[in-house]
């Protein structure tokens, strides 16, 4: 028995992310670990929650492993429901054999039975790799009282950065008149965000002219969009003002982790009664020796800080021994720095040993925007010196 | 040998008045992020139990809401879980209408039908003043071995450091760990071993006794129960020894949660392989040290921000400390706010507290000073 | 409009003493695999509501038994979900040791702090003793229209077919939908529009009511609080069309449970388009009809085994009825064993009555024959 | 945190089960609806729930989206768990591209990394299309006192039978000495049924080596068995006793299903504490109306009945009208028999509408064995005939 829904959420989450390099080697990017104590898909998968969304479709295909595992039943985002729920949508093996998922707009194709067995009248499209927190239901109302066929999420975007985008320009009303996938000479500064609420109707024609069309790359941005802009249906552009990053760089990860220290956070986790919801292990609480030195730093459950952190983000159960330092560095988490160990100018993947006295990094100042990053799994020895910009994986 | 477990979340909540005025013994919070259920809650579910009874009597409102559906502890069932079995009250008058127990013995002829309705060959008991982490499966293990009757769980008590009261049984035990006498602690001094009020009980001989008991009007579990069954020889002990606390005065609980400063025994209750300790999961942001914050030997959870300056304290979920603050060898529950400029000083303060401006609260370690919860000061 | 539910589970209980003894309103069985709780809960998580208060005072074993962590009705969750709401009773004498509730009004007081602590804009309350599937949805955005205080759900009894009494709150509504006046139920013939005890109320006046009423030191929600207001205009009927059920008596308990045999009534009740009823589901066997069983005009649930002759009743979960047996007019509880060659006409039997072989039992449809729990015949 | 499990099983799901045609077209077998409130694979996970083993990963390849939204969160069989519960285990794309599971063995070998996150010492290899009941925790015990390297559960076949099968030849201690696929002159009648427990490190071996065999067909019956047996493993045999079925053929799931009516049924779905668990929806109780006739029948809820039902089993929400006869038939559920239809010897999957007067299959008598079925979603119209052993689909 399904009951109706009126609007069921698909999150794009098999992407690579082969920017991430050796971060994104073992899991997908949507689970890769972010500020601490969450998987950059935590964000996507809370606004859906927090914004009264209670279905949603997450569709996986790079190394699914870690990001099935996290997901589970979907407890920590109240999503274990007997109706509806998070349910993970693999590629799969029809009557007629089997197919990856081509394109983003393939992977929906694929899976338009999913959005039938709930009914729902709106779908809305979302990616598991942006920071960024939105309530998902302001946009549906608007997209509602607009009567329109698609509604995209836009940001304002500086205008010298506005050819890195998809751009959309728009009339007085809001309704798109054009959109050009990173122009050389943008005449808007209204980036797309990658969040489109569809008709379910609309989107499943174009879905099925898109997958009859074999020189179509079935992408969203690419094909479909165009193609509907191109037949005069109804675009609106949402407009959403607030902290959104792309972490798809090992910089840009970098940046968005920074971005949850100092005085005055830049990126909130938790505003009043809105907060991003993470799974994670039941570990005692952070434990600060007698001789530690902790500054302007982010640091969660299960870890042991016997040395100095500084500018830096730790994830759980990281152990910080004596002498050691960590300084403008992300620590994913289980991790240990070894006695008199130094990191710096850092991004440690989980599971990572730095053995004592080992060197990994080099002071910021002096980097030259070179951030060293070590995959999971790995075992710096005791030492040993990492050179800034380093990418070691197992 | 399957088990099924029983906790009395009530027992000894006279004992610490303060923090019991408006919830029960089991949910007294505990190291930052804890309840004292969660012991007798973890070590149940790491010995694979997947069967517990709650027992509460009264205030068990917060306890309901620390518990939720079991799910934190994988108790969330459909066969089984955890349940709570709430006091026997009517409207109508009859002779057990309005009865709130007040023994282990009561109790347990309370819940007699839950008892009944196991299909478990042995029950674990366990009262909620106690912080320990044991391997009750190694316990069930031993019983069957012994072909015990029941099993206490004992520990090794230094009073020096640990003082006891007339809530400890001080326990004999002969070289096969047979107990051979039991007492009421009477200011023993040194090591005494006592035990932890964690049983393993066949469950047939638990109905027997209970139902027994029931029938001369007895009302004691260890003095009409277990003192007389020692002589048949088939009492055993299973001697325990890791970190043991038990909480039986507001001194004791601020001595207790400060022996988690020393990181070896720290690491003793929380680190144990395969048994770790489990509490209710809340959505906290991790903990943010601002620029110029300065902490040290401190137990400290997640969702706090500190800006001053922190030593020898363990500081709850949600706790912020302004700048200039200064707190010391005080425990800080959750969500207490404490402003700027503050110097506080073997300070227990309960939920929600607030500490404004410029304030200096100072108690002493034999007599912390205890902030009721929601107070502003 | 955001809504959270607060469900009364005791209230009503002493008008049906034989089911209520071990039992609150809210657990009685009907229908074959319901508890009258199911209709209040799922007319709740049918119109969006995911989090409910259930306030119990006594006797409530069974319905936590029955309602386990909430999953049956999607209501397990870590945010809201299903918060049951005990007594205020504590060990230390006070002015509230010890107070069971008795009036809706005392509930309330007594469950502010879950009021004051929701962030809905209203709250939905309902009583247990009724038996329908209203779209509350509708009915609150109906109620946000009108700008009303308070909107009660009404519904027509015909009380030559559902006699009344005074537990009847009978309303009186003008053209706009606005009460105009309500009274006790006082031997009125033909149809009359009732109150259902469901309301649907901002939160922030109820709030304000019932301290307003608290320091008046009232007791009534209906006489007190409700009939007062009705002057102000701001109160407003939702009427409601559907099967409509009052449980005020044995014999009123057996009237409604057999309308179910109609078929367009129990098609009414339990088949609207996206308001299916929930209940605890238990992982029964189908049905059985073994060679030679003859059924008639029956409702009859999972995990029966009928080898006899089964008319005009309605079985509940594992009913066995055997060879040469005749079971009429009656309703079988769970797990109910009627033996061989056995009559029944106009007979209740509660959960796990054994009747044996060769038994004649006979009641009439104006006094139903009650066999109770666990009995022997 | 992974606490150790000391057993993980892994339910083989995958297959097309294409000897029961139309029944699935649109799921895998061990989704398709046994006993009217059954699926096939309850009856294997509630054997696992009841064993103790509380970490299943299920794999799957073909049709999953019915067997996926069935199982879900695992809550009807109490599998939704913290730690281990039941996993979903479609295959995946890993960093050097994607593979379909090729056999039995390589869809265990490319799951490698779920078993050692549990770190299992043993696993228990389990296929979803078989009906019977089973407490493997008996087996584990047998496995573990004999100090096997693997146990393979035998049951006495007939010996006119044996050469279907894949046959065990076990010396006095049980120990098999010759294990043969569908010998043509069997000497033993100790058929395998397939289910497997292995000492963990010996299987991950012998996969691994399975892999690189670029010549293997990655079969446990075909390969890794024969493998095993030849290397001079402790191989014993796991004697079982009592109902056991490969419903993989129409008459076979038709005979299976019969086989729980009757005064003393031959396949009891529920003996003491030990019962079938199955996700089910909430309907009512059944109704049966004033001129109804059933007799011997399993019914479940949901359904009414106004007309006459014999020797069936009738899955939820069925509705017999006035003057319909279903008789000697399955109906899985959610389907219509119009007034004075007339159903016999057939079985009909979910969604089907049978119209007034229509007449479905023949009497058993006279239909020489021949069973009409009907897929999910036909609608037969009214008056229409359909044949003994018409196979209709949509």
């Amino acid at each position: 028995m399904f009951k109706k829904k009126e609007c069921v959420a698909m999150l794009l989450a098999g992407g690579q992310g082969s920017r991430l390099y050796a971060l994104t080697a073992k899991t997908a990017k949507p689970a890769v670990t972010f500020g601490g104590k969450y998987r950059i898909i935590d964000f996507t998968l809370s606004n859906c929650v927090q914004s009264g969304l209670d279905t949603v479709g997450v569709l996986t295909q790079y190394q699914p492993l870690v990001l099935n595992e996290y997901i589970g039943t979907g407890l920590p985002w109240d999503l274990d429901r007997n109706y509806g729920g998070v349910k993970i949508l693999p590629p799969y093996q029809g009557k007629n054999g089997a197919d990856w998922y081509k394109g983003t707009a393939n992977a929906i194709y694929q899976n338009m039975q999913f959005i039938e067995r709930y009914n729902a009248d709106y779908v809305l499209i979302l990616s598991g790799d942006h920071i960024y927190q939105m309530d998902y239901a302001k946009m549906l109302d608007c997209h509602k009282t607009n009567g329109a066929d698609c509604t995209i999420a836009v940001i304002d975007v500086p205008l010298s950065e506005a050819s890195r985008f998809g751009i959309m320009t728009t009339d007085a009303t809001g309704r798109i008149t054009k959109f050009s996938e990173k122009p050389k000479n943008p005449d808007s500064t209204k980036a797309s965000m990658g969040i489109y609420i569809f008709n379910r109707d609309k989107l499943f024609s174009y879905l099925t002219a898109d997958a009859a069309d074999p020189k179509s790359s079935n992408d969203f941005g690419k094909n479909v969009i165009p193609a509907m802009l191109a037949a005069g249906e109804k675009m609106m552009a949402y407009p959403f003002v607030g902290y959104w990053k792309d972490v798809g760089t090992i910089s840009s990860l970098w940046e968005a982790n920074m971005d949850i220290l100092g005085e005055k956070p830049q990126l909130k986790l938790a505003t009043g009664n809105w907060r991003v919801l993470s799974r994670h292990d039941n570990a005692p609480p952070q434990y600060v020796g007698p001789d530690a030195v902790v500054d302007n730093a982010s640091i969660t459950e299960g870890c042991e800080i016997l040395g100095t952190v500084k500018n830096s983000v730790l994830g759980e159960n990281v152990r910080v021994m004596e002498g050691a330092s960590v300084v403008d560095s992300v620590l994913m988490g289980d991790t240990v720095i070894g006695p008199g160990a130094r990191v710096e100018y850092a991004i440690l993947d989980h599971n990572v040993e730095v053995g004592a006295g080992a060197a990994v990094g080099a002071p910021r100042e002096s980097a030259d925007g070179k951030i060293a990053v070590i995959g999971e799994g790995v075992r710096v020895e005791a030492g040993a010196t990492v050179p800034a910009g380093a990418m070691l994986s197992e | 040998m399957t088990a099924a477990g029983l906790i009395f979340s009530n027992i000894h909540d006279s004992s610490v008045p303060e923090l019991t005025a408006r919830r029960t013994m089991a949910s007294i919070p505990y190291g930052g992020r804890y309840r004292l259920i969660d012991f007798a809650l973890s070590n149940m579910v790491n010995s694979g139990i997947t069967k517990v009874g709650l027992i509460t009597h009264y205030n068990y409102q917060s306890l309901l809401d620390h518990i939720g559906n079991g799910k934190d502890w994988d108790l969330a069932r459909r066969h089984g879980g955890l349940k709570i079995l709430p006091p026997f009250i009517t409207a109508y008058d009859n002779a057990t209408a309005n009865k709130v127990y007040s023994t282990r013995l009561e109790a347990l002829m309370g819940v007699m039908d839950f008892i009944n309705h196991c299909t478990e060959d042995v029950l674990v008991l366990s009262d909620c003043d106690v912080i320990c982490n044991v391997d009750i499966a190694q316990a069930i293990e031993r019983h069957e071995q012994n072909g015990a009757d029941i099993s206490v769980i004992t520990a090794t008590v230094d009073t020096a450091v640990q003082p006891l009261d007339a809530h400890a049984e001080v326990v004999k035990v002969d070289a096969a760990g047979r107990i051979t006498d039991m007492a009421t602690y009477d200011a023993e001094k040194g090591e005494v071993e006592v035990s932890a009020d964690i049983f393993v009980v066949r469950r047939s001989y638990l109905q027997r006794v209970v139902a027994d008991a029931i029938a001369h009007g007895q009302t004691s579990f260890y003095k009409d129960v277990l003192y007389r069954q020692l002589p048949k020889g088939r009492v055993f002990a299973h001697h325990y020894d890791g970190f043991f606390g038990r909480v039986n005065s507001l001194e004791s609980y601020f001595r207790c949660s400060m022996r988690l400063l020393d990181r070896g025994s720290c690491v003793n209750l929380f680190y144990r392989h395969n048994q770790p300790i489990f509490t209710k999961v809340r959505n906290s942001v991790p903990t943010r040290y601002a620029p110029g914050a300065k902490v040290s030997n401190s137990l400290i959870a997640d969702g706090c921000v500190i800006e001053g300056t922190v030593e020898n304290s363990i500081l709850f979920r949600g706790v912020k400390v302004g700048k200039g603050t200064r707190v010391s060898n005080s425990i800080l529950m959750q969500d207490t706010l404490v402003s700027e400029n503050v110097r506080l000083n073997c300070v227990i303060t309960d939920k929600n507290v607030i500490i404004k401006d410029n304030r200096e609260l100072c108690g002493h370690e034999t007599m912390p000073f205890y902030i009721a919860k929601e107070s502003q000061v």
